[in-house]
C-alpha cells in the first residue's frame, strides 16, 4: 500500500526485504492476538464479576487461595515456543546477512561528520549518493572517520554500525528500480539529521551510462592504490618479487598467513587496514617487525584505494607486469547480464581474473 | 526472623589468623617466583589461581564467612557470580569476532 | 553511640541481635556494590589485555616488581593486624583495639607511601597517559600507541584502590579515637567489625590487582 | 508546607510529629524522606515533561524550524537524563517502596534511617550538577553518552552531566541496600517470605538489580570521564580503543535499569488488582519468583542494543535467544494478573483504572520488545522510532500508568485525604488516550524507517508526527490533572479512614496518615497474605 501522505510499509526494495516483512507479520500477528486477548478478557471479567455489595467476598478458587500449576505451564510453554520462532526466524535472516555472497560487487563508504563519501571500484566517488544496479549483489565495506554512524536504506531492511578503526560489511541485492532514502541512524552530533542521502537503483544499461559517463576520467581504485604504493614508499620494502625486507603482496588477499607466534589469520580487508595503520599488531612470520605506522600519512580513501590496489595484484599469473604498470581498466571487467532478473548469477568480479 | 548464630560473633583462634597469614606470605612469593618462569599461557593460570586461593582465604577467615549465616555466604557467592557474568558474556563478543571471516560480524 | 561503652540499640529494632545482622547484611551488600564497581574496570582490563598483549606485556615490565610485592606483603599483614585488631575487640581488650588499629592505620600508610613512590617515578619517566606521554627505552618492535591504554587502565585501578585505602585510613582515624575513649566492648563492637570487612576486601582487590598489573610478563625485553 | 490544617485533637501523625524546614531537612523517618522524594522527583517529572514538549513542538513539521539542530539535541538528552535518572528510576522505590516497605512488614523504619536521608540528599547533589548542566549549556551525547562522540567529538557540558549522573547513581545504590537489608532481616515474627505482599517481592528484586548494576554504570562513566580528561585511548580507536566496548558495559546496567523502573510497578499493579477484584493474586508465587526472575535473567540480555553495532554475530544469536527467556516471566506476570480477576468482585475506582491502562499499555510494551528481540527484525527497527514507541510503552505507559495507580492508592494513606472520584477518572482516561495518541504511530514511524534523534525528515513521516504531536499535549494535560487535584485534596480532601479501599496488608491497619513510630507494638502476623473479609466500612470511590 503506498498511499503518499499515510504509507504503512516502506517499499520493498531488496532480496530481504519480503523476508523481513514476512516475520513483521507474523509478529505484528502474535501481538495483536495477545494484546486483543487479554483486552477482552479483562473488559469480561471486569464487567462480568463486578463488585455488587460492599460486604461481597469472592468464594476462593481452592484451598490454597488462587493458582493452577498446569495453567501457569501453558501461558508459559506456549510463549516459549512462540517467542523461540521469532527467535529462530530472525536469527537465520540475520545470519543470511551477515554472509556476502563470493560474487558481490564491492563499494567502499566512508562516514565522516555528516556526510557519505562512497567510492566505487571504477574510481568514481560520491558523496550522499550511492548509485547501484538492479538485481546484483552488492557488497559494502563501511568505515568511518570519526564517529560511529549507521549506514541505513529503510527500502533494503538492513542497517550496519560504522564504526571509527575497523571495517564493517553489509550485503543486499535491490530488486527494484527506483530512488529510496539513506539515513545516518547512529546519533552522530549536530548533523546526524542532515546526514542523509538516496540510494538510486538502475537498470544495467543506465548504470552502464551513469558509471562511464558521470565517472568518466578518474583512475580506477587499484590504479591509484598503484601510484600510492609507489608514493609511500611501500614498494621500497614490498617488492614484487618477494627478495626485499618485507612479506610479498602478490596473491595475499583472501591467503592464510601465518604469524610470529603461531597464530594463522586469512588477510582480508581489516588485516591489511591493520597491517597499514598498526604494523606492528600482526607480525608475519619469518619477518622482522620494522615497518613503520602509516597513521596520518593515508587518509580512509588511500587506505581502500591500497586494499584495492593489493586485491588486484591478487592472484600469481597477472604479478609479471611490474606494479605500477597494472592497468585494471575498464574492458576486463565482466559485461553485466541484461536486466534479466539476475536471482544469484555468479557476475565475475573485476579482481579475479581467470 | 532469621537469627540463628547463638553468640554474635565467633570468636577465631589467633592460630588460625597466624596460619592464615603465613599462607597469604607464601602465596605471595610464590606468584611472584612463578611468574619469573615462562609458562606461556600457563601464567595467568597460575597467578589467578594463587590469588583466588588466597581471596579466599581472608574472605573465610579474616573476614568470618566461615562461621557467618547463611545469607552472608550467599550474598558473597553472588557477588562472584555476577563479576563473572560481566566477564563472560562480555567474552562471548569479544572472543567470536573473528569466526565468521567477515569484518565487523 | 554514647562512650561509656554500653551498646545503644536503636529505636527501630526488636533486638541488639537483630541489629547487628542488619548491620552486617548491610556492609556485604556494600562489598558487593564495590565488587561490581571495580568489576566494570577489571572487564576493560581483560578486553585490552586480549587485544594488545605485547604492549601490556611491554608497558608491564616498565613497573618495580619489588615495590609491588612489598605492598602486596605490607597490606597482607594490615588485613592480619586488622583481623588482629576485631579479634581484641570481641574479647573485650581495650587497649589491644587500640594497639592494632594504629599498627593497621601505620601499614597502610606504608602502602600509600610506596604508591606515591611509583606514581612519582612514572610521573618523572613520563608514563602517565595525557599530555607528555612518551614511556623512555621502549622496546622497537613493540607499537607504543596501545601504552596508553595500559597505564591508563593501570592508573584507573591502582588510583581506583588508592582512594578506597585513603577513605579507609581515615575511618580508621575515627576509630582510633573512639575505641581510645573506651567506646566499643565485648558487647557491641560492630564498626570495628564493619570496618575490618571493608579492610579486607580492599586487601582481596589488591591480591588481585599485582598479579594483573605487574606480574603480566617480568622478563618481556629483558 | 505539608501540615495539616485540621487543628491536631487527632493523634499525632508524622506529618504533624514536628514542624519546620530543620525538621524536615534532617528527618530520618522514612515517612518524612519519601515525601521528600515525592516533591523532588515530581519536580524534575515536569522539567523532563517540559523538554518532551519543545521535542514534540519540533517535530510537528518535517524541516524543523522551531529549534536549531543542536538545541534540539540538548533537548532530547537533556529530557533522557531528566526523566530516567531522576525521575523513573528513583520513582517508585523511593517514593511508595520508601512509604511503605516497613508497614508492610511491621517494621518501624528501614534498617539505615540515616542512609535513607544521606541517599535523598545524594539525590539532590546529582540533581543539582544536572540543573547546572541544564542552565550552563546542555550536552548533546544523547542519555546513552556513545563513545568516541562523548568522550572526543563533543564540546558540550559532558563531564558536568557524568558527574551527576554517578553521584545520582550512588542515592539509587544506598536505596537498594536499604530495602535489602530491610526486607531480610526486619520482617514482623510471623511474616514469612509467602505471606510477604508482592510489593514487597518487586521491590526486593528491583534492589538486587540496583545493587549489581548502578556500580557498573559508574565505574563505565568513570572511564569516559578518564578518556576525555586523559586521553587515554580506553574509548577511542586511534588509541586502539574499541567504542563497542563501551556498549557493554552501559548497557550491562542500562537494561538492568528498564527492569529497576517496570519492576515497583508490576510491584504497585499486583496490590491493586488484587485489592479491588478483592481475591488472592492468582499464583502468588509465581508472580513473586518471576520478578526475582527478571532481576537475575536482566543481567543476561543486554546485547540486544548491540545487534548491529559491529557486535559478533554468534553472540547476537546468544543474546537474542537469552532476551526470549526474559521475556517469559514478564508474560506470566500478565496472565497472572488477568487471571486474579476471574470470579472476584471487581471494582473501577481510579486506582483499578491506571492498573487496567497498565496491563493493556504494558502489554503492547512487551510484545513490541520482542520485535527487538529478533535478529533479523532488529535490524531494521534498531535506532528508529519503533525503538522510541517501545520503551514509551513500557516506560510511560508501564512505569508511569503503575506510578500513577500507586499514588492513587496511597494517597489516602499517605496524606489521609481523599482526592475527587471523577475528576481522577477522567485523568486516567485522558492519559490512557493521550498516551496511545502519541506512541502508537511512533511503531508505524518505526517501520517506514524514520531514524531516531532526527529533527528533520521526509515529509511522508509528518502526518504521523503530528498525530503522535497532538497526542503529546493531551497527554502533558492528563498529567497536569492529578497534579493539581491531589494537591487540592491536602487541603480540601475528605478524611480517608485509615482503610478506604478495604485493601489487606499490614499499612492499612495503622491510622492515616500514620504516626511515626507506624506501630505501637510490633505486629505478629498469623495470616497468609491478602485474606480479604467483610468489610464493615463503606467502600469510598
Amino acid at each position: 500500500m503506498d498511499w503518499k501522505y499515510l504509507p504503512i510499509f516502506p517499499e520493498s526494495a531488496s532480496n530481504f526485504a519480503p523476508h523481513v516483512d514476512a516475520l513483521y507479520a507474523y509478529l505484528v500477528a502474535v501481538s495483536a492476538f495477545f494484546s486483543i486477548a487479554i483486552a477482552v478478557v479483562i473488559v469480561a471479567f471486569a464487567y462480568k464479576y463486578q463488585r455488587k455489595s460492599d460486604s461481597e467476598i469472592p468464594v476462593p478458587l481452592n484451598e490454597h487461595g488462587a493458582g493452577s500449576m498446569l495453567l501457569e505451564i501453558t501461558w508459559s510453554v506456549i510463549p516459549l515456543l512462540l517467542s523461540l520462532v521469532m527467535f529462530g526466524w530472525g536469527a537465520i535472516i540475520f545470519f543470511n546477512e551477515s554472509k556476502p555472497p563470493a560474487d558481490a560487487m564491492e563499494i567502499w563508504v566512508t562516514g565522516k561528520q555528516w556526510m557519505w563519501k562512497i567510492q566505487h571500484l571504477e574510481g568514481t566517488r560520491e558523496i550522499n549518493e550511492l548509485h547501484i544496479p538492479v538485481n546484483r549483489n552488492i557488497r559494502l565495506t563501511l568505515t568511518s572517520e570519526d564517529v560511529i554512524h549507521d549506514f541505513f536504506v529503510p527500502a533494503f531492511r538492513t542497517k550496519t554500525d560504522v564504526v571509527p578503526g575497523r571495517y564493517t560489511t553489509e550485503w543486499f541485492r535491490p530488486t527494484k528500480v527506483g530512488q529510496y532514502h539513506l539515513f545516518c541512524a547512529e546519533y552522530c552530533g549536530t548533523k546526524h539529521s542532515g546526514m542523509v542521502g538516496t540510494v538510486y537503483v538502475m537498470n544495467a544499461a543506465d548504470y552502464e551510462a551513469w558509471l562511464t559517463g558521470g565517472g568518466a576520467g578518474t583512475a580506477p581504485m587499484a590504479d591509484k592504490g598503484a601510484a600510492l604504493f609507489q608514493e609511500l614508499g611501500c614498494v621500497t620494502c614490498h617488492q614484487a618479487d618477494g627478495k626485499g625486507r618485507s612479506p610479498k603482496l602478490a596473491g595475499l588477499y583472501g591467503s592464510r598467513v601465518e604469524l610470529k607466534g603461531g597464530a594463522v589469520v586469512t588477510a582480508d580487508a581489516s588485516y591489511i587496514r591493520e597491517s597499514i595503520l598498526n604494523p606492528l599488531a600482526k607480525i608475519v612470520n619469518g619477518y622482522e617487525p620494522i615497518m613503520p605506522t602509516f597513521q596520518g600519512l593515508a587518509t580512509e580513501d588511500q587506505i581502500q584505494q591500497l586494499i584495492e590496489y593489493v586485491k588486484s595484484i591478487g592472484t600469481k599469473s597477472n604479478v609479471a607486469a611490474s606494479p605500477g604498470a597494472e592497468k585494471a581498466g575498464p574492458e576486463q571487467r565482466i559485461p553485466l547480464p541484461g536486466n534479466a532478473p539476475a536471482k544469484g548469477v555468479p557476475a565475475k568480479t573485476p579482481g579475479a581474473q581467470q | 526472623m532469621a537469627s540463628h548464630t547463638d553468640h554474635s560473633t565467633h570468636i577465631v583462634p589467633v592460630s588460625t589468623y597466624i596460619f592464615v597469614f603465613l599462607a597469604l606470605i607464601v602465596g605471595t612469593v610464590v606468584t611472584w617466583q612463578v611468574a619469573l618462569i615462562d609458562l606461556g599461557r600457563f601464567n595467568v593460570i597460575v597467578a589467578l589461581t594463587i590469588a583466588v586461593s588466597k581471596a579466599t582465604l581472608v574472605i573465610l577467615f579474616f573476614m568470618h564467612v566461615k562461621y557467618s549465616p547463611r545469607l552472608t555466604k550467599l550474598v558473597v557467592i553472588s557477588g562472584v557470580f555476577w563479576l563473572i557474568i560481566l566477564l563472560s558474556v562480555t567474552e562471548t563478543d569479544l572472543l567470536t569476532r573473528t569466526w565468521m571471516g567477515v569484518p565487523g560480524r | 553511640m554514647d562512650s561509656h561503652g554500653t551498646t545503644v540499640l536503636r529505636h527501630h529494632f526488636e533486638n541488639e541481635e537483630q541489629q547487628k545482622e542488619a548491620s552486617s547484611l548491610g556492609m556485604w551488600v556494600f562489598l558487593l556494590t564495590e565488587i561490581m564497581f571495580f568489576g566494570g574496570m577489571f572487564m576493560a582490563y581483560l578486553a585490552y589485555r586480549q587485544l594488545y598483549p605485547d604492549s601490556f606485556a611491554a608497558a608491564s615490565s616498565k613497573l618495580d616488581v619489588t615495590l609491588g610485592a612489598m605492598n602486596t606483603v605490607v597490606l597482607i599483614c594490615s588485613s592480619l593486624t586488622m583481623a588482629m585488631a576485631v579479634h581484641s575487640a570481641a574479647l573485650g581488650k581495650q587497649k589491644m583495639i587500640v594497639f592494632y588499629l594504629v599498627a593497621t592505620l601505620f601499614l597502610g600508610s606504608v602502602f600509600l607511601g610506596i604508591k606515591t613512590k611509583e606514581y612519582h617515578d612514572k610521573f618523572v619517566h613520563h608514563e602517565v597517559p595525557g599530555a607528555d606521554f612518551h614511556p623512555e627505552d621502549w622496546p622497537k618492535n613493540v607499537d607504543m600507541s596501545h601504552a596508553s591504554l595500559y597505564f591508563g587502565l593501570y592508573f584507573g585501578l591502582t588510583g581506583l584502590h588508592a582512594s578506597h585505602m585513603i577513605i579507609g585510613a581515615g575511618m580508621l582515624l575515627f576509630l582510633i579515637v573512639k575505641a581510645h575513649r573506651g567506646a566499643y566492648t565485648a558487647e557491641w563492637h560492630t564498626p570495628v567489625e564493619m570496618f575490618g570487612l571493608y579492610w579486607h576486601f580492599v586487601d582481596i582487590v589488591w591480591i588481585f590487582l599485582f598479579p594483573l598489573l605487574y606480574l603480566i610478563d617480568p622478563h618481556f625485553g629483558k | 508546607m505539608l501540615t495539616a490544617t485540621k487543628p491536631p485533637e487527632k493523634s499525632t501523625n508524622y506529618l504533624t510529629d514536628g514542624y519546620g524546614l530543620k525538621s524536615w531537612l534532617l528527618t530520618s523517618d522514612h515517612k518524612r524522606i519519601a515525601i521528600l522524594y515525592l516533591i523532588s522527583i515530581t519536580f524534575f517529572f515536569f522539567i523532563g515533561g517540559i523538554f518532551a514538549a519543545m521535542i514534540r513542538l519540533e517535530l510537528a513539521t518535517p524541516d524543523g524550524g522551531l529549534l536549531e539542530s543542536d538545541v534540539y539535541n540538548k533537548m532530547f538528552t537533556m529530557h533522557g537524563i531528566v526523566m530516567i535518572f531522576f525521575f523513573l528510576i528513583p520513582s517508585i522505590p523511593a517514593t511508595l517502596g520508601n512509604f511503605l516497605i516497613p508497614p508492610m512488614i511491621g517494621a518501624k523504619d528501614l534498617a539505615f534511617p540515616k542512609i535513607n536521608l544521606l541517599s535523598w540528599y545524594i539525590y539532590v547533589v546529582g540533581g543539582i550538577f544536572t540543573l547546572y548542566v541544564l542552565i550552563t549549556g546542555g550536552v548533546d551525547t544523547g542519555w546513552t553518552f556513545y563513545t568516541p562522540f562523548s568522550t572526543s567529538y563533543s564540546n558540550t557540558k559532558v563531564m558536568a552531566a557524568a558527574v551527576g549522573i554517578f553521584i545520582a547513581g550512588f542515592s539509587s545504590i544506598l536505596t537498594g541496600l536499604n530495602f535489602i537489608v530491610t526486607i531480610h532481616r526486619m520482617r514482623a515474627p510471623g511474616l514469612s517470605w509467602f505471606r510477604l505482599p508482592l510489593f514487597v517481592w518487586a521491590n526486593y528484586a528491583t534492589a538486587m538489580i540496583q545493587i549489581l548494576g548502578t556500580p557498573v554504570v559508574a565505574v563505565t562513566i568513570l572511564l569516559v570521564a578518564m578518556e576525555r580528561g586523559l586521553h587515554i585511548g580506553i574509548f577511542d580507536p586511534a588509541l586502539g580503543g574499541d567504542p563497542v566496548l563501551f556498549q557493554h558495559l552501559f548497557w550491562f546496567y542500562s537494561h538492568p535499569a528498564v527492569y529497576i523502573m517496570i519492576l515497583p510497578s508490576m510491584g504497585v499493579i499486583s496490590e491493586i488488582i488484587s485489592t479491588f477484584s478483592r481475591r488472592k493474586p492468582f499464583g502468588y508465587t509465581f508472580i513473586a519468583f518471576s520478578s526475582v526472575a527478571i532481576a537475575v535473567f536482566g543481567f543476561l540480555v543486554w546485547g540486544h542494543h548491540l545487534f548491529v553495532s559491529s557486535q559478533s554475530v554468534y553472540a547476537g544469536m546468544v543474546f537474542s535467544v537469552l532476551s526470549y527467556i526474559v521475556a517469559i516471566p514478564s508474560a506470566i506476570k500478565v496472565f497472572n494478573w488477568t487471571a486474579t480477576l476471574y470470579k472476584g468482585s471487581v471494582t473501577l475506582s481510579t486506582p483499578m483504572l491506571y492498573a487496567i491502562g497498565f496491563i493493556g499499555l504494558f502489554t503492547i510494551g512487551g510484545l513490541t520488545g520482542l520485535f527487538l528481540a529478533s535478529l533479523g527484525m532488529d535490524v531494521h527497527l534498531t535506532d528508529t522510532y519503533f525503538v522510541v514507541a517501545h520503551f514509551h510503552y513500557v516506560m510511560v505507559g508501564g512505569a508511569i500508568m503503575g506510578y500513577l495507580s500507586g499514588l492513587h492508592f496511597w494517597w489516602p494513606k499517605m496524606t489521609g485525604k481523599m482526592y475527587p472520584v471523577l475528576w481522577s477518572k477522567v485523568a486516567a482516561v485522558m492519559v490512557f488516550l493521550g498516551f496511545n495518541l502519541t506512541f502508537f504511530p511512533q511503531f508505524i514511524l518505526g517501520y517506514l524507517g524514520m531514524p531516531r534523534r532526527y529533527h528533520v525528515y521526509p515529509p511522508e513521516f509528518q502526518v504521523y508526527n503530528v498525530l503522535s504531536s497532538a497526542g503529546a499535549t493531551v497527554l502533558g494535560l492528563g498529567y497536569l490533572i492529578p497534579f493539581i487535584y491531589l494537591m487540592w485534596s491536602l487541603k480540601y480532601g475528605k478524611d480517608a479512614g485509615p482503610n478506604p479501599w478495604g485493601a489487606t496488608g499490614l499499612e492499612w491497619q495503622i491510622p492515616s496518615p500514620p504516626p511515626t513510630a507506624n506501630f505501637d507494638v510490633t505486629p505478629v502476623v498469623t495470616v497468609e497474605a491478602y485474606e480479604y473479609h467483610a468489610q464493615e466500612v463503606v467502600e469510598v470511590g
